[in-house]
């Protein structure tokens, strides 16, 4: 044992060049999509085509932030698609109701908020207890709040998608931080310039979705969390080894259950964003299978389901790596079908990757 | 007199089972105490409730000559009551820094108000205790998983000692080692005993223990059935001790 | 051991078949149609696929591993199967022969993907949740394309006789028949007793009893979850066997989906996509533990019983559809809480 | 002790599941008035506004309606076992049904009908929803719903009005598996092909996820700039489709035409998001059902073998009309 672990050693040193490859391949993946994707696909290689792929991940990488916290601890949560279904049903059917009751649009939206995030954070709370009180295997007590956050959302909204919201709530989801004309000169922050008519929007130069500001604060904020705070390092060292964290004196069972709160934070503030850009409180359906999405993206990005690895900017670049490949490979006209084995096959390859070069990570 | 930790008849239950009856026993600052017996002799039992895991049925426990109150790892840790067990229970996934720190790291304030880890502190304090160890570790960056099973050890010593550790438990820290890696760690042992803390060394392997302890305490079937003075005995003895041949007591 | 609280000891230990016994006398009651014969031979019928599934997972569990992909798999076998019948069918084959080397092929073409699985479980130590995850894509992605999305239709009409035929047929004051439904009038009282597809289903699930329960192949498998090292110094030959075993849980995720293909006439992609939780839920209600070692074919069908029933009991209740994900969720929770009490009350005396 | 438990356990077991075979036949006792069951294709709007003009239809009659549990996703694996459920219950003498397959349902159904339960199917069909000639799935009495085909072509006539008559249009379908949409596509299509300027540039599939058809639809906007008119073929296509006409800053240039007339899709009519909706008159097909059914069983008289109740177009004009208001869709 110890002769192996003196080879990896000397292996790290040697192979920097090799490490900096193979730690980041993802990124290196993802860059190289986009290169041949430019050449096939139609209009991909375009400000709007990123701008809208990343404006429409945006759910997508908080689900897969909540994941990689969840997965560095060596657990798994399966609720976070569907706690992502019951927050917007339930912040929507909220704002329904209170904006029915003639409260004003921005009260009734913001009680909404409360009341979704509320009840996305009971998953967590319950899922958190039971993993860390009573040792159920995360797999299992993820599973049966998944249940209960399909069996509450279909009571919220019957199987109808939840509309008669306040107004205005898909222009915010959809705004952009710069208006541009390049014809007129004319610009403004977060709403088309004055002078000019909706009919011309077209014409108009929009840069950043207001999405990107949350995307850019929550990342930074996690990856800060992650990275720089007692709670991201005692994260990683549960997931390395329970035992240890708990002899080091970390209270293991309080932060397991801070782990899966803010899981389902982030699956229900996902569940704020789908309800803002969309307009409507969509449940969640069967087929979407948001949280395999989001855990084969985490592990894309590098971590491993054993624990104890992961980064969040890695698990954003796994994210955006499968959304690019979906976009391009649309916009290169290939069947929607074939994403499915393109996913399946560049997991193959993460994961031989990632045993091939164990400690490089 | 003069203990750093003493117990005194120490008792404990598992339903019907007693793991151990009316065990008393002290280290002095700066002695190592050899713990010896056969599975199942209450060896583990009795170091477990010394460092808080189990709580025991009667008896009592004295840090420093007052009577205390271990309840949980916690407790024991907080005294200065450190134990390094088999499995050393480290995060092999961090660092050396991120390991002795654990639970207890470093912060700074970044940026005037964001309160974050302190690497470069954390580094050069553990490299600081490190020196003082006399161990080498070629990276402190590279994670433990990349590392020996000696240089583990030392980082799990580095650990309690760096937490100002006045007594500790070392439960096998020979086994599973090279030979060159059991020497060291011998060696660390003899270090840590000139700088006066306390030390229980449980351990199968004879030969280290007549190497690095001073008194050595044998017990079977849950009793402390002999206590004796390492340079006042051999290996036969203590052997016919363990198996149960005959009953010394001193 | 254990003198006192035996009996609850007792209830720990055989908590699943009284829950399914509680459950059985609670429909009986309050389910719609639930103590009929009909009653339960739906529900017997219906859990045919489930337990399949089951069966496949209760092997990979038992090593340790997880199998994520048997509910696609399930479906690349029911299009596969369903595709390869209309192709014999058009070529002239009887639809007898049609259907059986459809059934032949497609059981050949279903090691793959467990093969796949097993290579990379095995020989690239891949771990078992992402060997299989990406195997699910690609299976599903293959049925997809397949099929262009659609059902696989055009099954000649005999695999619905096969399907869904019973074992007997009596009908009163006429006569008994074997697996041939009598010609009978409208409305005529014909009793169907005992699915032929739960016949198949229950014999295949006592041969993978027998598998792991009697022979060496099972006692490895017990020995590789209980500690892969050990069994490896054993003289075991780990990486053949980890194949083997997806090999295997693909054979029984193929074999359901080619009762499915009999039963539904027809192939679909995502046939098994709501089977493959339930599948590990099942073995875990039965018991066995996701880290390897432990489970049992008979308790993980008491773990697919308890499904089965709490489902189709809650559906002659009339529950509200969505109401039952509660119910399972909460079940499975303290299936699991359940679990996780006893053995330490048991643990805690030796 | 253990062995004994299991054993009590056991012959309990056995006892319970053979008392059925003496206590069987003994439900129809006691039994009036009529009793109707309903079984749903998919849990969505459709199917509850369907459920909704079946209750009020068979309230009219004086009629039972046991109501099938909702399946939680599209297919006959998901729908069989709920009708076996619900036929378990007993003392149903006619069903109406929504089968899911147009083939996988044709079995089970059979085998219900040959027990002396009549079968509607409303919304969808078996084979090719013609019962009028023999073959191996004419025996429904009846199949009702709306010509998705004649809806799709129709829907096509009015975008391409709506667009000028030339330019790009595009689809999004929701699931390659459900005929009732397929059909929509394919006469949608037909529809198309009349007008020699308009091209056809695409269709996707959504299944039934919003989000995923806003993502399509973006993708098929940057591919085709200048596409003028898209055609989501259910709620949720729909909707995405028209929340990426939005965000390309394409709202109005686009026109949007959308199928089933959700209150949330009225709503979107209203403010100018799409710009027509096809209801069908799922409540309609259902009081229709219940009547032929309580007709069939009550005077013997059997119903046409196709019933095809017609659709209405809601539009910016005609959308407050007090008259359309009947035709939203509600629980």
């Amino acid at each position: 044992m110890g002769d192996k672990a003196l080879a990896m050693k000397g292996g790290r040193e040697k192979a920097s060049v090799f490490s900096v490859l193979a730690r980041n391949w993802s990124f290196f993946f993802l860059v190289l999509t986009v290169v041949i994707f430019s050449f096939t696909g139609k209009n991909f290689f375009a400000l709007n085509n990123f701008q809208s792929i990343i404006h429409l991940a945006t759910t997508a990488l908080l689900l897969a932030c909540a994941e990689t916290f969840v997965i560095i601890t060596g657990g798994v949560d399966l609720s976070v698609g569907f706690v992502l279904g019951l927050s917007a049903v339930a912040s929507a059917s909220t704002m329904q109701l209170l904006y029915a009751a003639h409260w004003s649009a921005p009260a009734s939206v913001l009680v909404g908020i409360v009341v979704g995030i509320a009840a996305s954070l009971a998953c967590g709370l319950v899922a958190g207890v039971m993993i860390a009180r009573f040792k159920v295997p995360p797999f299992i007590a993820t599973l049966g709040t998944m249940g209960i956050a399909i069996g509450v959302s279909y009571h919220i909204c019957g199987g109808f998608p939840i509309g008669y919201l306040p107004p205005g709530l898909t222009d915010i989801g959809n705004m952009y931080v710069l208006y541009v004309h390049p014809a007129s000169g004319a610009w403004s922050f977060f709403a088309r310039p004055a002078s000019i008519a909706a009919n011309q929007i077209k014409e108009l130069v929009r840069i950043a979705p207001i999405s990107f500001i949350l995307i850019f604060v929550f990342l930074l904020l996690l990856w800060h969390l992650l990275k720089n705070t007692r709670f991201g390092q005692h994260t990683y060292a549960i997931g390395g080894s329970m035992d240890a964290s708990v002899r080091a004196g970390i209270n293991t069972r309080r932060h397991l259950i801070l782990i899966y709160v803010l899981s389902t934070f982030l699956a229900g503030l996902a569940g704020i964003v789908d309800l803002f850009q969309s307009g409507t409180g969509n449940f969640t359906t069967f087929g979407a299978q948001l949280e395999l999405f989001a855990i084969a993206a985490v592990i894309i990005g590098g971590a491993s389901l054993m624990g104890g690895k992961g980064r969040i900017l890695a698990s954003a670049v796994g994210v955006l790596l499968l959304k690019v490949l979906e976009n391009g490979l649309n916009l290169s006209g290939v069947q929607p079908f074939y994403r499915y084995i393109a996913v399946g096959l560049i997991l193959i390859v993460a994961v031989v990757i990632d045993q091939l070069f164990p400690d490089l990570f | 007199m003069g203990y750093v930790l003493e117990v005194r008849n120490i008792t404990k239950r598992f339903g019907g089972l007693v793991a151990v009856n009316d065990v008393s026993m002290g280290v002095q600052a700066g002695e190592v105490v050899g713990l010896l017996g056969d599975n199942g002799a209450g060896k583990s039992t009795l170091i477990k409730v010394i460092s808080g895991v189990y709580k025991a049925d009667a008896g009592k426990i004295l840090f420093m000559d007052k009577e205390v109150q271990i309840d949980s790892p916690m407790d024991a840790l907080a005294m200065g009551i450190e134990t390094i067990y088999q499995d050393l229970a480290l995060a092999e996934n961090l660092n050396t820094p991120a390991n002795i720190f654990l639970g207890r790291e470093k912060m700074k304030k970044a940026l005037g108000f964001l309160n974050v880890l302190d690497h470069a502190y954390m580094q050069k304090e553990s490299s600081k205790i490190l020196e003082k160890l006399d161990i080498l570790i070629p990276s402190l960056r590279n994670r433990i998983r990349a590392l020996s099973g000696g240089q583990r050890q030392a980082v799990a010593i580095s650990r309690s000692i760096y937490w100002d550790a006045k007594f500790l438990i070392m439960d096998e820290p020979t086994a599973a080692l090279g030979v060159a890696e059991q020497k060291k760690v011998i060696s660390t042992i003899n270090l840590l005993k000139s700088h006066g803390i306390g030390i229980i060394v449980i351990s199968h392997q004879m030969h280290d223990i007549f190497q690095v302890a001073d008194r050595m305490i044998i017990m079977r079937r849950g009793e402390k059935v002999a206590e004796l003075v390492t340079k006042n005995t051999n290996a036969d003895e203590v052997v016919s001790l363990i198996v149960g041949a005959e009953t010394v007591t001193k | 051991m254990a003198r006192a609280g035996g009996f609850t000891t007792l209830i720990g230990q055989r908590w699943a078949m009284l829950f399914l016994l509680i459950e059985l006398v609670f429909f009986s009651f309050l389910g719609g149609g639930f103590f009929t014969m009909n009653g339960f031979q739906i529900v017997l019928f219906y859990s045919t696929t489930l337990a399949l599934l089951a069966t496949a997972e209760t092997f990979v569990i038992v090593t340790g591993g997880i199998d994520l992909s048997v509910g696609f798999v399930m479906g690349f076998a029911s299009v596969v199967s369903a595709k390869l019948a209309v192709r014999f069918d058009s070529l002239g084959l009887a639809p007898e022969l049609s259907i059986l080397f459809a059934v032949l092929v497609t059981l050949a073409i279903g090691l793959l993907p467990g093969f796949v699985n097993g290579v990379l479980v095995a020989r690239l130590k891949v771990p078992p949740f992402l060997a299989t995850f990406a195997v699910q894509g690609i299976t599903y992605g293959t049925s997809l394309i397949i099929t262009q999305g659609s059902a696989a239709i055009n099954v000649p009409n005999l695999a619905n006789v096969i399907g869904n035929s019973y074992f007997i047929h009596l009908v009163p004051g006429r006569g008994i028949w074997f697996f041939t439904r009598p010609e009978a009038a409208r409305g005529a009282d014909v009793i169907d007793i005992i699915p032929t597809m739960v016949v198949v289903t229950v014999l295949v699930i006592a041969v993978a009893s027998f598998l792991l329960k009697r022979t060496r192949f099972g006692r490895h498998t017990y020995a590789i979850g209980g500690n892969i090292d050990a069994a490896l110094r054993a003289g075991i030959n780990t990486r053949r066997h980890l194949v083997v075993i997806y090999v295997l849980s693909s054979l029984f995720a193929t074999l359901s989906g080619i009762i499915y293909m009999l039963e539904y006439v027809s192939g679909k992609a995502d046939a098994g996509s709501s089977f493959m939780l339930d599948s590990v839920v099942a073995v875990v209600i039965g018991g066995a533990s996701l880290f390897g070692g432990v489970g049992t074919i008979w308790r993980t069908i008491l773990g697919v019983l308890i499904l089965s029933v709490l489902e189709m009991g809650l559906k002659m209740m009339g529950v509200q559809t969505f109401d039952k994900y509660i119910a399972v969720g909460i079940i499975l929770i303290f299936a699991v809480l359940i679990d996780q009490f006893f053995p330490e009350m048991i643990h805690k005396e030796d | 002790m253990k062995r004994s438990l299991v054993l009590v356990l056991a012959v309990a077991l056995a006892a319970l599941m053979a008392m059925p075979l003496f206590a069987g036949g003994s439900q129809e006792a006691g039994k009036k008035s009529v009793t109707i069951a309903f079984m749903p294709g998919v849990a969505d709007p459709f199917y509850y506004t369907m459920e909704k003009g079946i209750r009020a239809k068979a309230k009219a009659l004086g009629v039972n309606i046991v109501v099938g549990d909702y399946p939680d996703s599209w297919g006959p694996e998901k729908q069989v076992p709920n009708l076996q459920a619900l036929m378990a219950k007993g003392g149903i003498d006619l069903l109406l049904i929504a089968p899911t397959s147009n083939q996988a349902l044709v079995a089970p159904l059979k085998a219900i009908s040959d027990k002396g339960i009549p079968v509607i199917t409303v919304d969808t069909y078996l084979g090719d929803g013609d019962y009028s000639k023999p073959s191996a799935y004419s025996f429904p009495l009846a199949y009702i719903g709306t010509d998705n085909k004649l809806g799709g072509k129709q829907v096509a006539e009015h975008l391409a009005k709506l667009i000028g008559e030339k330019g790009k249009v595009y689809v999004v379908n929701t699931n390659p598996d459900a005929s009732s949409v397929i059909d929509r596509g394919n006469g949608f299509k037909e529809g198309i092909a009349e007008f020699p300027n308009i091209t056809l540039v695409g269709m996707d599939y959504c299944m039934d996820n919003q989000q995923k058809a806003m993502e399509l639809t973006t993708a098929a906007l940057q591919k085709n700039p200048d596409l003028a008119g898209i055609f989501g073929v259910n709620v949720f296509s729909a909707q995405g489709s028209a929340q990426a006409v939005k965000n390309a800053g394409l709202a109005g240039a686009v026109k949007i035409a959308s199928w089933d007339a959700t209150q949330t899709l009225i709503d979107a009519l209203k403010g100018g998001d799409i710009d027509l909706v096809l209801a069908q008159l799922p409540g309609q097909i259902g009081s229709l059902g219940v009547d032929a059914g309580y007709k069939y069983l009550t005077a013997k008289t059997a119903p046409q073998k196709k019933i095809i109740p017609g659709f209405q177009f809601f539009t910016k004009d005609n959308v407050n009309d007090p008259a359309m208001q009947q035709y939203i869709y509600s629980k």
